[in-house]
C-alpha cells in the first residue's frame, strides 16, 4: 500500500491545486471579455471544486462527494447549455460577445 | 365598540358617496359620531373602564375618563372641522371626507387603546390620512416640506417603536395596567433609553424646540382643514401619550432623568416660538410658531408629574384645540377669500366684515388667555406649577404672556385694523359663524368652570399608580 | 334687598348691557343703545350707593368655585367692604357720567353700539377688579380692563390718515400692561406657594398670625405686586403707554386712562396693605419710583401741544404722587387723591373732549385759542378742573395734594422739595394749557372758527356735575384744623372696614406746620396762575413750533426721548433677535440643516449609484472582494480572539 | 415531495398543452398545479402519500411552501398579460416558472446540501432563461447575460463552500454537519471558511450588499411579468435557506458571524434605500428597494431560535407583486417613473393597491409590512439592538423613496385617463391589498 | 514517492494550462487549453482512483461540453482574435483580488491543509462505478430523479432562447 500512502501525502497538494484553479478561474472571469471564455473560466472554477471534492472523498473514503461531483457535472452541463444559448441570443441582439458591450443597464 | 368603529365605517362609505354630497355626508357622519360619543359619555361611569376587545392579539381597547375626554375632543374637533369648512372647496372632495374620517378612526383608536403596540399602530395610522390630505389639498410647491414633515414624524415614531419593542421584551407585558404594574425602575439606564425613544416621538409631534422645523412650513402650506386637524388634535396625541402612557409607566429614575431636559426644551420652545412669531409675515406661519410656544408650556408642565397640573393640562389641551381651530379658521377664511396670508397685503378687514372682525378678536383674546377663557386657567396653573418647581422656569415661562400679546395682537390687528386695503370681503358664512360661536362659548365655559373637565378626568389621572 | 343680591345685580347690569348691545346693538337705534348702557351703569351706581349706605364690616359673597382641588380652592367670590364699595362708587358714578357724555360725543360715530358695548364690558371688568375677594378674581378684572383698554384705544382702527397708529397704541398699552400682569401673576404664584390661598382675608389673617413672614418672601411678593401696579398705573418704567393711549376716543381717556383703570395699581396696593407693611424696602422703592414719575411726567407735560397728551402726562404725574403717598404708607391719603383726581381729571378730559368735539377733532392747542367765548360751559368747567388740579385753595385737589405733601414733609424733606417742584410744574403746564386753549385769538383759521360750537346737554351736564364734585370733593377728607367733627371722614370710613387699614395711621402734622404748608402751597399755585395769566393771556405768548425748541424745552417736548430709548434698547433688539432666530437659527440652521442632511443623502445617492458600473467584470470583482472581506474578517477576528 | 411532483407534473402538462397555443388553458393548468401543490403542502401528513419515503430527503411541508405557491400564483396571474401575448410560448414560460418553483421548494428547507444545490440550480436556470425571453430587446439580453454569469459565479462560490464544509465534516447532511461541528467550529477553519462562502452565495441569491450587483440590472432588463416572479420567489427561497442553514447548522458560531451579518444588513439597507432615491426607472427602484429589504430579511438571523420571518417576506412579496402589476399597466416597453405620475387616477383599485403596498413596504401600520418588520425586529432587537437602530434610520430613507413614488402616483393629472384592468389584474391587486390589510387579524 | 512527484508535475501542468486558458487571447486556444486542463484533472482523478468520475469527466466535459463550446464559437464565427483587452488598471485589480483571495484562503486554511498527515488508509474502491452506482440509486436517488427537472428546464430554456423567431429576423 505504498502507493496509497503516497497519494495521502499528495492530497494537500491537490487541495492546493484546487484552490489555485479556483482562483485562476475567478481571475479569468474578472479579466476576460469574451463571454464564451468567461463561461469556460466558470467551468474551470467548477472543476476546481470537483477536484477538491474528489480529494476529500479520497481522504474520507466516502463516495458521497463523488456523487456530488457527478451532480456538479450535471449542473455544469445544464448551465453550459443554457449559458451558451443565452450567449447566442445575446449575440443576435447586440452582434457581439464582448461582455463590455453589455453595459447599457447601469447606475 | 361602535364608538371606535363608527368613523371607520363612515370613512369607507365616504369613498362611495358622490362628490357633490360628500360635504353633507362628512357633516352628518361627524355629527353622528359626536352625538354617539355624547350619548356614550352620559352612560359612562367615570370611575370605571370600558373594555372593548375585537379579539386581536396586539390591539385591545379600554376607555377611561381621560380617554373619553380625548374621544369627545376628537369627535368635536372633527365635527367643527367639517362644519367650518362647509363652505370651502375642500369638502367637495370625497377623498377629504373619507380620509378625515379614517383619521378620526385612528385618533379614537389611539386614545382608547389599551396595548402599547396598539398605541403605536394608531399613532402611525393617523399619519397616513393626514399625509394624503396634506399632499392632495395642500399647496406644497416642493415635496420637500411635506417629506420633511414625514421624515421627522417617522424618525420619531421609529424610535418609539424600538422603545416599545424594548419595553415589551423587558417587561413581557403589553397592556397599560400591566405595564404600570411592572417595575421599570429596576432596568436602570435601559429605562432611560426606552423613555428617550418615546420622548423623541413626542418631541417631534408636539413639537419641542429643535424638532419643530417641520411645523411652520407644513402648517403654512397645508389646507386649512389639514392645519386644523394637525394642530387641534394630532399634536395632542403626543401630549396624551406623555400624560397617560409614558410618564406613569416610566415613573422613577427615567422620568427624573428626562424631566429637566424636557422642561428646558419646552421653555426654550416657549420663548423661541414666541420670539420668532413676532416677525412672521404669514398668518399661518405665525400661528404655527405660536403653537410651538403654547405646547412647549404644556409639555414642560406635564413633566413635573404634579397631579393637579396634569388635570389642568387636560384643560389646556382642550383649550389649545379650541384656539387652534379658531385661529386657523380665521387664517383660512382670509386665505380663501383673498388668496393671501401675507400680513403686509392685508388691512382693515374688520371694517368690511365686522362679524368676522368680532369673532376673530374673541378668538385672539382666547388665545391670549385672558381671564374668562380656558386658556387663562390653563396657563395660570401650568406656569404656577413651573414656578413652584423652580422660580426661574416660572419667570421664563411667564414671558409667553407678554410675547404672546406682541405677536397675537399683531396677527389680529394688522389684517383686521388699519385702512382697508382690500376690495371686498364676504362676511362669515353661517357655518363659520357657528364654529366661532361654539368655540367661544366653550372657551368661556371652561374658563369659568374648568372643574367639569378636571373632575371627570381626575378619575383616571389620580388613581394610585404603583 | 339682600346685600349679596345687590352685589350680583351690580355686577350683572353692565354685563347685561354688554350682552344686549353686543348682540343687538347694531339693529337698535342709537338712542336706545346709549341710554341702555348709561342707564344700566347709573342703576349700578344707585345699587352701589345702597351698598354704601348699608355698609358695615366686611362681607364675602360667594358665587361658585372655579377650581376645587383638595388643598387648593379658588372661588369666584366677592368682598364688600369700604374700599371696594368706594371704588365701586367712583367707577359707576364717574362711569355713568362719562357714559352720558359719550352719548353726545360719539353720536356721529359708526361704531356707536360697539363703543357702548366695550364701555359696559370695561365697567364690568373694573367692578370685578375692585369687588373680587381674592387675587384671582382681581386678576380677572385686571386683565379684563386691559383688554377693554386695548379695544377702546384702538377703537378708531380704520383711520385713513393714522393708519395702524391707533391700534399700535392699543397694542403698546396691552403689552406694557401685560408686563405688569406678569408681575401680578408671579405675585399670585408666590402667594399661593406661601399661603395656599388667594383670599385677601385669609392671607391677611395668616400674615397677622405669623409675623415671622417679614423678609425675603414678602419683599418679592410685594415687589411683584408693585411691578403689576407700575404697569397698570403707568409708573416708571412702564408709563409710556398712557400718553399713547390718548389715541382712543376722549371719553375713554377720561374713564379708563384717568379716573378708573389707571388707579387699579393704587387699589391693588391699598388692598395689599398688610403685605406692604411687612416689606419696607418695597415701600421705599415705591416711594422713589413714584417720586421720579411725578417729577419727570410733569416735566414732560410742560411742552406738550396736544391737549390730551398734556392731560395724559398730568395723569402719570398725579399717579406718581399717589405712589409717593403709598410709599409713605398713607393708604387712605392715596385713595383720597384717587378720588379727587377721578373727579377733576375726568372733568378735564371730558372738557378736552368737548373742545375736540367742538373743534371737529382738532387736538393741537396751537390751533386753538379764544375758545372761552365760543364754548362757555366747557371753558368754565375746564377752569375749575385746572384750578383743582393745580391746587388752588379750597378746591378738591388742594386738600388731597396737601395731605400728601404733609406726609412728605414729615417723613422726608428731600421728597417734599421734589414734590413742590412737581406740583409747581403741574400748575404751570395746566395753566399753560388752559390759557392757550381758551384765551387769546383763535388760531385755527376762520373756516374752522365758524364751525366751532358748544357741545350739547348730554356733554355739558356731566361737565357741570364733575365740576361741582371737583370743587367740593375736598370736603370728604378735610384736614383736622377747623371742623374737627367733619375732618378725616374719609380716613375713618376706609379704615373701619377695610382689612389692615385700621392698623395704619397717617401722620398728622401740628397746627402751625399745617397752616404753613397750606399757605405755601396756595401761594405757589396762585402765583403760577397769575404768572400764566400774564404770560399767556396778556402777553399772548404762544406755544413754539417744534423746530424752535431748544434745551429743556426740546427735552420736554420730546418726552425725554424715553420712547426712542425704549425703542432702541428693547424693541429693536427684540425684533433683531426675532429676525435672527427666525431667519438664521430656525430657517438657515435648523431647517436647512435638515435639508442639508437630505441633500447629503441625495448626493451620496449619486455616489452609490456609480458603484453599479454596468460592467460584469466589476460585479465579479466586487463579489470576489466581498469574499476576501469575509475571510479577512475571519482572520482578523481570529487574531483578535487569540 | 408531493408538492414538487405536482408542480413538475403540472409543468410538464402545461408544456404540452402549450402547443395548443391557448394561453388560457396554460394558465389554468399552471394555476391548478400551484393550488394543488399548496393544498398538498397544507394537508401534509393528514393523508398517506405514495411518496412518503422521500419525505426524509425533501420535507415539503409548512407555510413556506404555501407562501411560495401563492406568490407564484399571483405572479403568473399578474404577468399573464405578457405571457399570453406570446401565445406560442405561454406554455413554455409557465412550465419554466413551475420548474423553477420546484427548485425553490427544494432549496427553501434544505437538510442536505446536495439537494440544496440541485434545488438552487433548478430555481436559477429557468430564471436565467426567463429574464432573456424578450428576444427583441437588447436590455433583456444584457440582463440575461449578467444574471447568468453572476449566477454561475455565485454557484461556483456556493459549491466551493459546500466542498470546504464537506472537507471539514465529511458529510453533506446538515444534521451531521451540525453534530460534527458541535465539538467546536473553532477547531475547524475549513468549516468556517466554507460557511462564509456559503453565506456569500446565499447573500447573492437574496441580493444583499456586497453581492447585490446583479439585482438592479437584471430587474431592469427583465420584463414586468418575470420580475414579479423573481423578485419574490428567489428572495423568499434564498432567505429561508439562509435562515435554515445558518440558524441551525451554524448556530454555535453565532457570535462569530453575527457582526458580519449586521454589517451586511446595515450596508444593504443604507445602500439600497439611498441609491433607490436617485432612480428614474421603476424596476431599478424596486431593485434597490429589494436590496434594502433583503437586508431587513437578514435580521431573521439575529435570533436563531425564532426568526419570525414569514410575515415580512409575505408582506414584501405581496407588495412587490402589486407594485409591479401596477407598473406593467403603464410601463410595458419603457420603464420610466415619469409614467407613474397620476397613475392612481387611472383606476380606483390601482390607487388603493398602490397606497397600501407602498405603505406596507415602508412599514407603516396597520399594513402587513409593519407587522412583518415588527416581528422581525421583535426577535432581533434583544440580540442586535444597534443594528436595529441603524436599520430603522435607514428605513426612514426608505420611506422617503416610497413616499416620493406614492406622491407622484397620487398627483392628480390634468386629464384623468382611465385604464381598464383585466380580470386577473383586478384579482391580483385585490388579493394583495386584502392580504396587506388582513395581516392585522392574523397576528 | 513517485506518485507524489507525478502529482506535483500534474498539478503544475494543470495550473499552467489553466493559466493559459485565461491568458491566451484566442478563444479557440482557450478552449483547447481548457480541454488540456480537464485532461490533467482527469489524470488526478485517476491517481485518486476515482475511475467513474475520470471517465465521465473525459467524456462529458472534455468531450461533449467542450465540443459544444467549440461549436458555438464556430457557429457565431468568432474564431478570429477580436477581444480587446481590459484596461490595465482593472486587470491588475483583478489579479490582485484573485491573488489576495488565494492568499487569504491559504492563510485561513493553512492549519487544516494537513490532510496528508492525518490521512488513514481507506478502502480505495469507492470511486468505482459499482460503488457509486449503488450510492446513486439508493441514497441519492431523489437527487438523481430531481436532476431531471433541471435538465428538462435547461432543455426547454435553451430551445426557447436559441430558437430563431420568425418575426425578429433582421
Amino acid at each position: 500500500m505504498q502507493a496509497a500512502s503516497s497519494i495521502g501525502t499528495s492530497l494537500d497538494f491537490f487541495l492546493f491545486v484546487s484552490f489555485a484553479l479556483f482562483t485562476i478561474g475567478a481571475i479569468g472571469a474578472m479579466t476576460r471579455k469574451n463571454m464564451i471564455v468567461l463561461l469556460m473560466c466558470i467551468e474551470l472554477m467548477l472543476n476546481a471544486v470537483n477536484l477538491m471534492l474528489v480529494t476529500f472523498s479520497t481522504y474520507y473514503g466516502n463516495g458521497d462527494a463523488q456523487i456530488f461531483v457527478f451532480f456538479t457535472m450535471v449542473v455544469a452541463a445544464a448551465e453550459a447549455t443554457v449559458g451558451l444559448s443565452i450567449i447566442i441570443m445575446a449575440y443576435r441582439n447586440l452582434k457581439s460577445i464582448d461582455i463590455d458591450m453589455y453595459n447599457k443597464l447601469k447606475n | 365598540m361602535a364608538l371606535i368603529l363608527l368613523p371607520l365605517v363612515f370613512g369607507i362609505i365616504a369613498w362611495f358617496v358622490p362628490g357633490n354630497i360628500s360635504r353633507i355626508f362628512g357633516l352628518i357622519a361627524s355629527t353622528v359620531t359626536l352625538a354617539w360619543s355624547i350619548i356614550a359619555v352620559s352612560y359612562f361611569e367615570p370611575s370605571e373602564h370600558l373594555l372593548v376587545d375585537f379579539g386581536l392579539r396586539f390591539v385591545r381597547f379600554s376607555i377611561d375618563s381621560l380617554g373619553f375626554t380625548m374621544v369627545l375632543l376628537t369627535n368635536s374637533v372633527f365635527f367643527l372641522v367639517f362644519l367650518s369648512n362647509f363652505n370651502t372647496s375642500i369638502v367637495h372632495e370625497k377623498r377629504f371626507t373619507a380620509l378625515a374620517l379614517l383619521m378620526q378612526f385612528g385618533l379614537l383608536g389611539l386614545f382608547t387603546t389599551n396595548t402599547i403596540l396598539g398605541f403605536y399602530i394608531f399613532w402611525e395610522l393617523t399619519l397616513l390620512p393626514i399625509f394624503l390630505i396634506l399632499y392632495w389639498f395642500g399647496a406644497f410647491d416642493k415635496p420637500r416640506a411635506l417629506l420633511q414633515f414625514f421624515l421627522y414624524t417617522l424618525v420619531g415614531s421609529l424610535a418609539m417603536l424600538l422603545s416599545i419593542i424594548g419595553l415589551m421584551h423587558l417587561t413581557n407585558q403589553q397592556t397599560y395596567d400591566a405595564l404600570l404594574a411592572a417595575d421599570i425602575q429596576s432596568f436602570g439606564n435601559t429605562s432611560i433609553f426606552l423613555m428617550g425613544g418615546f420622548l423623541l416621538a413626542f418631541a417631534v409631534k408636539i413639537p419641542l424646540f429643535p424638532f419643530h422645523t417641520w411645523q411652520a412650513e407644513t402648517y403654512t402650506k397645508a389646507p386649512t382643514a389639514g392645519t386644523m386637524l394637525l394642530s387641534a388634535i394630532m399634536l395632542k396625541m403626543a401630549l396624551f401619550g406623555l400624560l397617560k402612557w409614558v410618564l406613569p409607566i416610566f415613573d422613577g429614575n427615567a422620568t427624573d432623568f428626562w424631566r429637566w431636559p424636557v422642561i428646558t426644551l419646552g421653555l426654550v420652545g416657549i420663548i423661541y416660538g414666541a420670539v420668532i412669531a413676532i416677525r412672521q409675515q404669514n398668518l399661518k406661519t405665525l400661528f404655527a410658531y405660536a403653537s410651538l410656544s403654547h405646547l412647549g408650556l404644556i409639555a414642560a408642565a406635564l413633566m413635573l408629574q404634579n397631579e393637579h397640573t396634569n388635570l389642568i393640562s387636560v384643560v389646556q389641551i382642550v383649550n389649545h384645540s379650541i384656539v387652534s381651530i379658531g385661529l386657523f379658521l380665521a387664517a383660512g377664511i382670509i386665505e380663501e377669500r383673498l388668496g393671501t396670508q401675507q400680513l403686509d397685503q392685508l388691512g382693515g378687514i374688520a371694517k368690511v366684515a365686522p362679524r368676522f372682525g368680532f369673532w376673530f378678536a374673541v378668538l385672539t383674546f382666547v388665545s391670549l388667555s385672558v381671564p374668562f377663557t380656558a386658556g387663562f386657567i390653563g396657563e395660570f396653573f401650568l406656569i404656577k406649577a413651573l414656578f413652584s418647581a423652580h422660580t426661574f422656569t416660572g419667570i421664563l415661562a411667564s414671558t409667553t404672556l407678554v410675547l404672546g400679546a406682541v405677536y397675537m395682537l399683531k396677527a389680529y390687528q394688522v389684517p383686521m385694523f388699519g385702512p382697508t386695503k382690500i376690495n371686498s370681503f364676504q362676511d362669515l358664512h353661517w357655518s363659520e359663524l357657528a364654529v366661532f360661536a361654539i368655540l367661544s362659548i366653550a372657551a368661556i365655559y371652561l374658563g369659568l368652570a374648568p372643574q367639569c373637565i378636571t373632575d371627570f378626568v381626575a378619575h383616571s389621572l389620580t388613581q394610585p399608580t404603583h | 334687598m339682600a346685600k349679596d343680591l345687590t352685589l350680583l345685580l351690580l355686577l350683572a347690569l353692565p354685563l347685561l348691557g354688554f350682552a344686549v348691545n353686543g348682540l343687538f346693538g347694531k339693529r337698535l337705534p342709537k338712542i336706545i343703545v346709549g341710554s341702555l348702557a348709561t342707564g344700566l351703569v347709573f342703576t349700578a351706581f344707585l345699587l352701589a350707593t345702597s351698598l354704601f349706605s348699608g355698609l358695615h364690616g366686611t362681607q364675602i359673597v360667594h358665587l361658585f368655585n372655579i377650581i376645587d382641588f383638595d388643598q387648593l380652592q379658588i372661588n369666584a367670590s366677592f368682598q364688600i367692604d369700604a374700599l371696594s364699595v368706594w371704588m365701586t362708587l367712583i367707577i359707576t358714578g364717574i362711569g355713568s357720567l362719562i357714559h352720558l357724555f359719550s352719548m353726545g360725543y360719539m353720536s356721529h360715530d359708526e361704531g356707536y353700539h360697539k363703543f357702548f358695548t366695550y364701555l359696559n364690558l370695561f365697567i364690568f371688568s373694573m367692578l370685578l377688579l375692585v369687588l373680587g375677594s381674592n387675587y384671582f378674581v382681581l386678576f380677572f378684572g385686571w386683565e379684563g380692563v386691559g383688554m377693554c383698554s386695548y379695544l377702546l384705544i384702538s377703537f378708531h382702527y380704520n383711520d385713513a390718515q393714522k393708519g395702524l397708529a391707533n391700534s399700535l397704541a392699543g397694542r403698546k398699552a396691552f403689552i406694557m400692561n401685560r408686563i405688569g400682569d406678569v408681575g401680578l401673576l408671579l405675585a399670585l404664584f408666590m402667594l399661593l406657594g406661601q399661603f395656599n390661598t388667594l383670599e385677601f382675608l385669609k392671607i391677611g389673617a395668616a400674615v397677622q398670625q405669623n409675623t415671622a413672614l417679614q423678609g425675603g418672601a414678602m419683599f418679592f411678593i410685594t415687589l411683584s405686586l408693585f411691578i403689576a401696579a407700575t404697569g397698570k398705573s403707568a409708573q416708571i418704567p412702564l408709563f409710556t403707554w398712557l400718553p399713547d393711549a390718548m389715541a382712543g376716543p376722549t371719553p375713554v381717556s377720561a374713564l379708563i386712562h384717568a379716573a378708573t383703570m389707571v388707579t387699579a395699581g393704587i387699589y391693588l396696593t391699598v388692598r395689599s396693605n398688610f403685605l406692604f407693611e411687612l416689606a419696607p424696602f418695597t415701600k421705599d422703592i415705591m416711594l422713589y419710583v413714584g417720586l421720579a414719575t411725578t417729577l419727570f411726567a410733569a416735566f414732560m407735560a410742560l411742552r406738550q401741544n396736544d391737549i390730551k397728551k398734556v392731560l395724559a402726562y398730568s395723569t402719570v404725574s398725579q399717579l406718581g404722587l399717589m405712589f409717593v403717598a403709598l410709599g409713605f404708607g398713607a393708604y387712605t391719603v392715596a385713595l383720597f387723591h384717587v378720588t379727587t383726581h377721578a373727579f377733576f381729571k375726568a372733568l378735564l378730559f371730558l372738557g378736552s373732549g368737548s373742545v375736540i368735539h367742538g373743534m371737529h377733532e382738532e387736538q393741537d392747542i396751537r390751533k386753538m385759542g379764544g375758545l372761552a367765548k365760543l364754548m362757555p360751559v366747557t371753558h368754565f368747567t375746564f377752569l375749575i378742573g385746572t384750578m383743582a388740579i393745580s391746587g388752588i385753595p379750597l378746591l378738591s385737589g388742594f386738600f388731597s395734594k396737601d395731605e400728601i405733601m404733609a406726609q412728605a414733609l414729615h417723613h422726608n424733606t428731600f421728597v417734599y422739595v421734589v414734590l413742590v417742584l412737581a406740583v409747581t410744574m403741574t400748575a404751570i403746564y395746566m395753566f399753560r394749557l388752559y390759557f392757550l386753549t381758551f384765551h387769546g385769538a383763535f388760531r385755527g383759521g376762520e373756516a374752522l372758527k365758524s364751525k366751532v360750537h358748544e357741545s350739547g346737554l348730554s356733554m355739558t351736564l356731566p361737565l357741570i356735575l364733575l365740576a361741582v364734585l371737583s370743587i367740593f370733593g375736598g370736603l370728604l377728607n378735610l384736614p383736622g384744623l377747623f371742623f374737627k367733627g367733619a375732618a378725616h371722614w374719609f380716613d375713618h370710613y376706609l379704615s373701619h372696614s377695610t382689612f389692615g387699614l385700621s392698623e395704619v395711621h397717617n401722620v398728622h402734622l401740628d397746627f402751625n406746620t399745617s397752616i404753613g404748608l397750606m399757605l405755601f402751597a396756595s401761594a405757589v399755585a396762585i402765583g403760577v396762575m397769575i404768572w400764566a395769566y400774564l404770560n399767556y393771556a396778556k402777553k399772548g405768548a404762544l406755544a413754539k413750533e417744534d423746530a424752535a425748541l431748544s434745551g429743556w424745552e426740546r427735552l420736554s417736548a420730546q418726552k425725554l426721548y424715553i420712547d426712542e430709548i425704549y425703542h432702541a434698547v428693547f424693541v429693536r433688539p427684540l425684533l433683531a433677535f426675532s429676525d435672527f432666530i427666525g431667519k438664521v437659527v430656525d430657517i438657515q440652521m435648523l431647517r436647512n440643516g435638515i435639508y442639508a442632511l437630505a441633500d447629503g443623502i441625495l448626493y451620496s445617492a449619486n455616489l452609490t449609484r456609480k458603484w453599479q458600473t454596468g460592467f460584469l467584470s466589476s460585479y465579479l470583482f466586487w463579489m470576489i472582494f466581498g469574499l476576501i472581506t469575509f475571510i479577512a474578517y475571519y482572520i482578523l477576528k481570529l487574531s483578535v480572539w487569540h | 415531495m408531493d408538492s414538487i411532483v405536482i408542480l413538475f407534473i403540472s409543468g410538464l402538462i402545461g408544456l404540452f398543452a402549450g402547443m395548443q397555443k391557448k394561453p388560457l388553458l396554460s394558465i389554468i393548468i399552471a394555476s391548478l398545479g400551484l393550488v394543488s401543490a399548496g393544498v398538498a403542502a397544507y394537508f401534509k401528513g393528514s393523508y398517506i402519500s405514495p411518496l412518503s419515503s422521500y419525505e426524509a430527503y425533501v420535507p415539503t411541508q409548512g407555510l413556506i411552501i404555501i407562501l411560495l405557491c401563492t406568490v407564484t400564483l399571483l405572479a403568473i396571474l399578474g404577468g399573464y398579460k405578457r405571457y399570453a401575448a406570446d401565445n406560442e410560448h405561454t406554455g413554455d414560460y409557465l412550465a419554466l416558472i413551475l420548474f423553477s418553483l420546484c427548485g425553490a421548494v427544494l432549496m427553501a428547507q434544505p437538510n442536505d446540501l446536495m439537494l440544496f444545490f440541485i434545488g438552487l440550480e433548478i430555481l436559477s436556470i429557468p430564471i436565467y432563461v426567463l429574464v432573456g425571453i424578450e428576444k427583441g430587446s437588447s436590455r433583456s439580453a444584457e440582463a440575461a447575460v449578467k444574471y447568468f454569469f453572476t449566477g454561475s459565479f455565485a454557484s461556483a462560490i456556493i459549491l466551493f463552500g459546500i466542498a470546504l464544509l464537506y472537507g471539514a465534516t465529511g458529510s453533506f447532511q446538515l444534521i451531521e454537519i451540525q453534530s460534527n461541528l458541535a465539538i467546536g467550529i473553532w477547531q475547524s477553519p475549513m468549516a468556517i471558511i466554507g460557511s462564509l462562502f456559503l453565506l456569500a452565495g446565499f447573500i447573492f441569491k437574496i441580493g444583499a450588499v456586497p453581492f447585490h450587483f446583479w439585482g438592479p440590472d437584471v430587474y431592469d432588463g427583465a420584463s414586468n411579468a418575470v420580475l414579479m416572479y423573481m423578485a419574490t420567489v428567489v428572495k423568499i427561497a434564498g432567505i429561508y435557506a439562509l435562515v435554515n442553514v445558518f440558524g441551525q447548522v451554524f448556530r454555535d458560531s453565532y457570535g462569530f458571524w453575527i457582526d458580519l451579518v449586521s454589517l451586511i444588513i446595515v450596508l444593504s439597507m443604507f445602500y439600497g434605500y439611498i441609491t433607490a432615491w436617485k432612480q428614474t426607472s421603476f424596476r431599478r427602484l424596486i431593485a434597490y428597494s429589494s436590496i434594502a429589504n433583503a437586508g431587513l430579511m437578514i435580521f431573521a438571523l439575529a435570533d436563531t431560535h425564532n426568526s419570525n420571518l414569514f410575515l415580512f417576506v409575505a408582506a414584501y412579496a405581496f407588495a412587490t407583486i402589486a407594485l409591479v402589476v401596477i407598473n406593467s399597466i403603464v410601463n410595458d416597453d419603457t420603464d420610466s417613473l415619469v409614467n407613474w405620475e397620476g397613475i392612481a387616477w387611472r383606476h380606483p383599485l390601482i390607487g388603493i393597491a398602490l397606497v397600501i403596498s407602498l405603505f406596507s413596504l415602508a412599514g407603516i401600520p396597520p399594513f402587513a409590512g409593519f407587522f412583518g418588520k415588527f416581528s422581525l425586529l421583535w426577535s432581533a432587537v434583544p440580540h442586535v439592538p444597534y443594528t436595529a437602530i441603524l436599520a430603522l434610520i435607514a428605513s426612514v430613507i426608505g420611506a422617503f423613496v416610497y413616499l416620493r413614488l406614492m406622491m407622484s402616483a397620487l398627483k392628480k393629472p390634468t386629464v384623468v385617463v382611465r385604464s381598464p384592468l383585466s380580470f386577473e389584474q383586478i384579482l391580483v391587486l385585490t388579493l394583495t391589498s386584502l392580504a396587506a390589510i388582513g395581516a392585522l387579524y392574523f397576528i | 514517492m513517485s506518485l507524489q512527484i507525478i502529482s506535483i508535475i500534474l498539478g503544475s501542468l494543470t495550473l499552467a494550462s489553466a493559466l493559459m486558458v485565461v491568458l491566451s487571447k484566442h478563444p479557440i486556444r482557450s478552449v483547447i487549453y481548457l480541454v488540456v486542463t480537464f485532461f490533467f484533472i482527469t489524470s488526478m482523478y485517476i491517481m485518486m482512483n476515482a475511475q467513474f468520475l475520470a471517465i465521465v469527466n473525459m467524456i462529458v466535459y472534455a468531450g461533449a461540453i467542450m465540443v459544444l463550446f467549440l461549436f458555438v464559437l464556430m457557429l457565431l464565427n468568432l474564431n478570429k482574435e477580436m477581444e480587446p483587452m481590459n484596461a490595465k488598471g482593472a486587470q491588475i485589480a483583478a489579479f490582485i483580488a484573485g491573488g489576495s483571495l488565494f492568499l487569504v484562503l491559504i492563510t485561513a486554511l493553512k492549519d487544516t491543509l494537513i490532510l496528508g498527515q492525518t490521512y488513514r488508509q481507506q478502502d480505495n474502491s469507492i470511486g468505482l462505478v459499482k460503488e457509486l452506482g449503488n450510492l446513486l440509486f439508493t441514497k441519492y436517488v431523489v437527487a438523481f430523479e430531481l436532476t431531471s427537472i433541471l435538465f428538462i428546464a435547461a432543455m426547454v430554456g435553451a430551445i426557447l432562447l436559441a430558437k430563431r423567431e420568425k418575426q425578429i429576423i433582421e
